[in-house]
């Protein structure tokens, strides 16, 4: 019961954190731009204002459209009680690396679906963006887990996290590649196709507003820091004490994001079939480190 | 990955050059066409700027019943040209510096100037502002400056041979 | 091979009477039948390029509606302008946009304004006027008055609006508010997946009756102000083309200072807007800090505009006859500074940003336009200079101060996004060095001419090249002091059209930047509605009432 | 009660109903170095869904009416409105063009007759174009940051000489009085 608590506080900490994380994004980005830049806070004031407005309902919207953003919002929670954070504890025995693709995923999925049934062609080529990148993106991340697993001879995130050591050369590269997934994952430059602005007007999110907006941009940061959350752990090493982690884990997750941001302010957007040739191109590369894994090298 | 650093220096050997504006004032150039203001002392009326002015943002009504006329400068259509500015007879509109000049109605955007409208000593009718038949008898001839509180149509029939000076 | 002015001219007297207007400017009269004639030899064998058409109601005068034809030859440094007269009772005239397709917008929006017909116009459909304009009105006729129009028009808004069907493809709609564009035009693309098959536009949402206003209210040295509105970004070329069409109308001697000052400004003007549309387009390939690195350097051309003129934008600096405002030594000592601030930067960013992968590949070899189509469009500017087409009006049809200094015109062959980007980076530091040579070497003297008297329905043809192009401006003086005709072409007009030549077979995610490419104005252009390219739309998908109603 | 919901975080679309791009470039400014209206928690949205408030620049022309009342319904209440330019506040030079229906006030005539819909908060921002600084003081105005500076005035002459053929041919007398 104990832990129920801690894993509340936990997710609650993150709940709030994320949005703090991504203004300290766009204070850096804006700094790198030679501007001032937004209070780090900018981002819930967002959030706050976003949800105090109505989210405007068409005839034409289903079901599927006003759910949506709702589902993809637990789905992240979820996710975010399953990992490690502020400290160790976590509802990881309810489930595997198996779970956490699968949460991932299905809100790649429903965030399609329900853009979809908006009706709106902007959305539906964002959508279809989206499910292009988002299956080629999770089967990268399934074949990284993979690397993992075989690394552990596990599925449990309990086993995965920290993955080092072993110092094997397998384990190093499936953690900077799987960092590489996770920055294509949480829709950064050159890889945010799917809510290309100029192209196609914010894609996917175009026909949502109000509150439903706020809640998917809402998942959108908490799916950031989830990405984030396994990157620091599967590389903070367990001997770590105990009390040391509350503060280890957000300085490593902001560095984190940081050296993030960094990339992203200095990238272009690529072109659909570029991204996907450039996720193809990882698809072999992680298939080799995985035969390497087995061996355990 | 050359050329990204590259501007990453740059960047940052420029440094964040935003201004403090709305906090802090800002500089605005000398000659800057700014919001145009009628000093209300030196309009005659005379409805040159009127003539002149291609958005029609000042225009200019006469109301018969009450014997005054009307300037009105409405900055919500003003282009900052500067004309008016070029053809004042008296200097009495000026474009200023001003450039803060947003509101909440458009009530705010307007000027109007009201002159008293002179009558003409035979007919009665007011046919121009007292203020422009004085400053146009400071450049007429003293002989003909009576003729100057008549009409222009009064004007005609009392004198043809006296070339009206000034056009109302 | 090479004609000389003298065999053109012999040429040409052949076919009506020549009047030569001003100096290098010709007028010449032929009779209806021999308009297309005669258009064919100048676009095609002699060299030239067709510039634009000018419809015109001279009833009022001498009884006929006219329409002239420009044409420039940049070899022989000549503009001719082919008219026609045309009978009121049955106003026709055979087209030439069989010819040179160009002219295809030109002729709609005569048709559009003065409802002359032009035989053999593949598609004469309404252009210019809103969707709900009335059949049978020609606005820019001269019995039409406008404000009863207008009255008229307000109170029953709605009349004639025919609903536009949906038609049941996949259709993505660029605009008319398009975050990549910040103005509100219309591109239909009919996309297969993620690549265009076929390409529409639907513009002129921008239309402010600006030739009516102009015609009907303002008077001679009021223009220039509306003029300047005209485009926002490049509207002190369109000021200055207007003044110079009536100065050549009028023949007035501009002082050499004030001829000075416009070019001075009329580059800064370039400088600006080029680095705007590296912004831009930056910014549409998805790379911000690109967008605010170059808009930084940029502010401070606009500060130095601010400092010369009194305004960023709209410098308001010209009447007929000369400029407003001189430059002092004070002010050219700062705008020499910024200059050398604005070079040092803008070089050292550039270079590195053009060179960025993402940007590389996403416009070499992107949005695709061919000498020969380029040719027939009548492009100009930086869009036919990346097409190899070596024209520039500053060169070959000099105004202002550019016959004193000394530049080079950019050519490039590829005829890409990629060497659109080139021709104008290029310009840039051509510009600041030419704005040195002429901060450095500013004549004294007057700044305004001193007589300056315009004689009633004298015809003059002003010529700027615009940030976007060659900008051409026709002008009919009129009495009481007003404009009796006054059409100005903005260099996206001619433009525009090759678009949709470069988007065909390109992918979605490079619309945007295809279209930037051109850098398309669209306020300049929009005085019109659908261009009807053959569909070849090999697989529908079926999606109800798309964009139509929602796209904003 | 919108402004305080704004006062933090203003999300804007702009719509251009028919400018001629200098105020556009304007508004674009604003969102670069040097004024970086982030710092004051304004962003351009592209879908007017996610706005808060809508800027218009240019006239409204009539071509772009209808998408104009689209842009603007398409809106969440609250909301408010910034109209840029002359030409936004009053029609500008075009104000009686054939194809120009007018500023916002003529806009605004037109949903309240047609549309029923309620009036929004407006910032109007005079300037051909205005200075992005211009821009950013509407919105310090509007969240009320700055004081509003520019007031109608309304001028009423009240001491007039009687205009009398003896004053008049001594002008020079009275006016060397007076002063």
């Amino acid at each position: 019961m104990e832990n129920i608590v801690f894993v509340l506080a936990n997710v609650a900490a993150l709940l709030i954190i994320a949005p703090i994380i991504d203004g300290i994004e766009r204070k850096i980005k804006a700094k790198l731009q030679c501007r001032k830049g937004p209070p780090i806070l900018q981002t819930w004031y967002d959030l706050v204002k976003l949800f105090k407005r109505p989210s405007i309902v068409t005839e034409e919207s289903s079901l599927a459209y006003i759910i949506s953003p709702y589902i993809i919002f637990a789905n992240m929670v979820f996710a975010l009680a399953l990992v490690p954070s502020f400290t160790r504890i976590s509802l990881s025995f309810f489930g595997d690396v198996i779970v956490l693709i699968y949460l991932i995923a299905s809100s790649s999925i429903f965030l399609a679906i329900g853009s979809i049934s908006s009706g709106n062609v902007f959305a539906t080529i964002g959508a279809n963006r989206e499910i292009s990148l988002a299956a080629l993106s999770k089967l990268l991340m399934a074949l990284v887990l993979a690397t993992f697993a075989t690394l552990k001879r596990s599925l449990t995130l309990e086993t995965l996290f920290p993955i080092i050591p072993p110092y094997t050369l397998s384990a190093i590269v499936s953690i900077i590649l799987f960092a590489i997934i996770a920055y294509i994952e949480s829709y950064k430059l050159p890889f945010d196709i799917p809510e290309a602005e100029p192209e196609i007007i914010d894609g996917i999110l175009v026909e949502y507003s109000g509150r439903s907006l706020g809640i998917l941009k809402y998942s959108i940061y908490l799916k950031r820091i989830l990405l984030f959350t396994i990157i620091v752990y599967l590389i903070l090493p367990r001997e770590i004490p105990t009390l040391l982690t509350p503060i280890l884990y957000p300085a490593s997750t902001i560095a984190l994001s940081v050296t993030y941001v960094c990339i992203e302010t200095y990238c272009g957007r690529l072109r659909i079939d570029q991204a996907l040739k450039f996720m193809k191109t990882l698809v072999p590369v992680l298939l080799v480190v995985l035969i390497i894994a087995y061996f355990n090298y | 990955m050359g050329s990204r650093l590259h501007i990453l220096k740059e960047a940052l050997r420029t440094g964040v050059v935003t201004k403090k504006y709305p906090f802090e004032p800002i500089e605005v150039p000398e000659g800057f066409r700014g919001k145009p203001s009628i000093d209300v002392e030196k309009c005659i009326g005379c409805g040159a700027c009127v003539n002149v002015c291609p958005p029609n943002a000042l225009s200019a009504e006469v109301d018969l019943n009450k014997g005054v006329k009307r300037i009105i400068l409405f900055l919500g259509r003003c282009i900052f040209c500067g004309r008016c500015q070029d053809v004042c007879p008296t200097e009495a509109i000026k474009l200023t510096r001003e450039f803060e000049l947003s509101t909440l109605t458009t009530n705010d955007l307007y000027q109007v100037v009201e002159l008293k409208m002179a009558k003409c000593e035979i007919c009665g009718k007011p046919y121009a502002t007292i203020r422009q038949v004085m400053f146009t008898a400071k450049n007429v001839s003293k002989d003909q400056r009576p003729l100057l509180l008549l009409c222009s149509e009064c004007r005609s029939k009392v004198s043809a041979k006296y070339v009206s000076y000034a056009r109302w | 091979m090479h004609t000389s002015t003298t065999e053109i001219l012999d040429l040409l007297s052949k076919y009506g009477k020549v009047e030569k207007v001003h100096e290098n400017t010709y007028f010449v009269e032929v009779s209806t039948d021999k308009v297309r004639e005669i258009s064919e030899i100048l676009h095609w064998k002699l060299g030239g390029h067709f510039s634009v058409t000018v419809g015109s109601d001279e009833r009022p005068i001498n009884g006929y509606f006219k329409v002239y034809h420009v044409f420039l030859m940049d070899k022989q440094k000549l503009s001719i302008i082919v008219h026609a007269k045309i009978n009121p009772a049955i106003p026709k005239l055979p087209s030439i946009t069989p010819i040179i397709p160009g002219a295809n917008w030109h002729e709609r929006e005569a048709h559009d304004f003065f409802g002359i017909v032009f035989e053999g116009h593949p598609n004469l459909e309404r252009l210019i006027l809103p969707y709900d304009w009335p059949e049978n009105v020609y606005p820019l006729r001269k019995d039409v008055s406008v404000r009863e129009l207008r009255n008229k028009l307000l109170k029953n808004r709605n009349e004639g609006v025919k609903e536009r069907k949906a038609e049941e493809k996949y259709i993505v709609p660029i605009g008319p508010y398009h975050p990549a564009l910040h103005e509100p035009e219309y591109f239909e693309l009919y996309v297969e997946g993620e690549k265009i098959i076929d390409a529409k536009y639907k513009g002129f949402h921008v239309h402010r009756g600006i030739e009516k206003v102009a015609e009907e209210r303002l008077t001679i040295n009021q223009i220039p102000f509306i003029a300047e509105r005209i485009c926002g970004i490049c509207g002190y070329t369109h000021n200055v083309a207007y003044c110079q069409a009536v100065e050549n109308a009028a023949g007035i001697e501009v002082p050499s200072r004030a001829k000075y000052i416009r070019s001075i400004l009329l580059e800064i003007e370039r400088v600006h807007s080029h680095l705007l549309w590296f912004g831009v387009l930056f910014h549409l390939l998805g790379f911000d800090t690109g967008f605010m690195m170059i808009w930084l350097i940029r502010e401070k051309i606009m500060d130095l505009a601010e400092v010369l003129t009194g305004n960023r934008k709209t410098y308001g600096l010209n009447l007929v006859g000369g400029v407003r405002r001189d430059i002092d030594s004070k002010k050219i000592e700062f705008s020499l500074k910024t200059l050398d601030y604005v070079e040092t930067k803008a070089r050292r960013v550039l270079d590195k940003m053009l060179k960025l992968k993402e940007v590389i590949s996403r416009t070499k070899n992107i949005g695709l336009l061919n000498r020969s189509e380029a040719r027939k469009l009548s492009v100009v500017g930086p869009v036919a200079r990346a097409s190899g087409i070596n024209t520039d009006v500053r060169k070959y049809h000099p105004y202002a101060a550019y016959s004193e200094v000394e530049f080079k015109v950019p050519v490039y062959d590829e005829g890409d996004v990629y060497s659109r980007a080139l021709v104008r980076y290029d310009e840039i530091f051509e510009s600041i060095n030419m704005l040195r040579q002429l901060l450095k070497n500013i004549p004294k003297g007057n700044i305004m001419a001193d007589r300056i008297k315009i004689p009633e329905y004298r015809k003059g043809l002003g010529l700027t090249e615009a940030p976007r192009g060659e900008n051409v401006h026709l002008v009919i003086t009129g009495r009481d002091n007003k404009i009796y005709r006054w059409r100005p072409r903005a260099p996206s007009y001619n433009n525009i059209s090759s678009t949709l030549v470069m988007l065909k077979g390109e992918s979605l995610a490079d619309a945007p930047a295809i279209i930037a490419s051109i850098d398309p104005c669209f306020s300049c252009t929009d005085h019109l509605v659908i261009i009807d390219i053959k569909r070849n739309v090999k697989r529908r998908i079926r999606l109800k009432e798309l964009a139509r109603r929602r796209h904003c | 009660m919108s402004i305080k919901l704004f006062k933090k975080s203003l999300w804007v679309f702009h719509l251009n109903s028919g400018s001629c791009n200098g105020c556009d470039i304007e508004v674009l400014n604003v969102l670069t170095p040097y004024h970086d209206v982030e710092r004051l928690g304004i962003k351009l949205v592209a879908s007017p869904r996610h706005a808060d408030a809508i800027v218009f620049t240019g006239p409204i022309t009539r071509e772009t009416l209808p998408k104009a009342i689209r842009a603007f319904t398409a809106i969440p209440e609250p909301k408010a409105v910034v109209a840029v330019g002359s030409c936004a506040c009053g029609g500008g030079i075009w104000y009686d063009s054939y194809a120009v229906i007018g500023g916002i006030e003529a806009f605004y005539k037109i949903l309240k007759e047609e549309y029923k819909v309620k009036i929004p908060p407006t910032v109007y921002v005079p300037g051909c174009p205005p200075k992005p600084e211009a821009i950013i003081y509407g919105i310090a105005v509007f969240r009320g940051i700055l004081r509003q500076k520019q007031r109608r005035t309304y001028f009423t002459e009240k001491e007039v000489p009687e205009l009398t053929k003896d004053l008049i041919v001594n002008i020079e007398k009275y006016m060397d009085s007076k002063s």
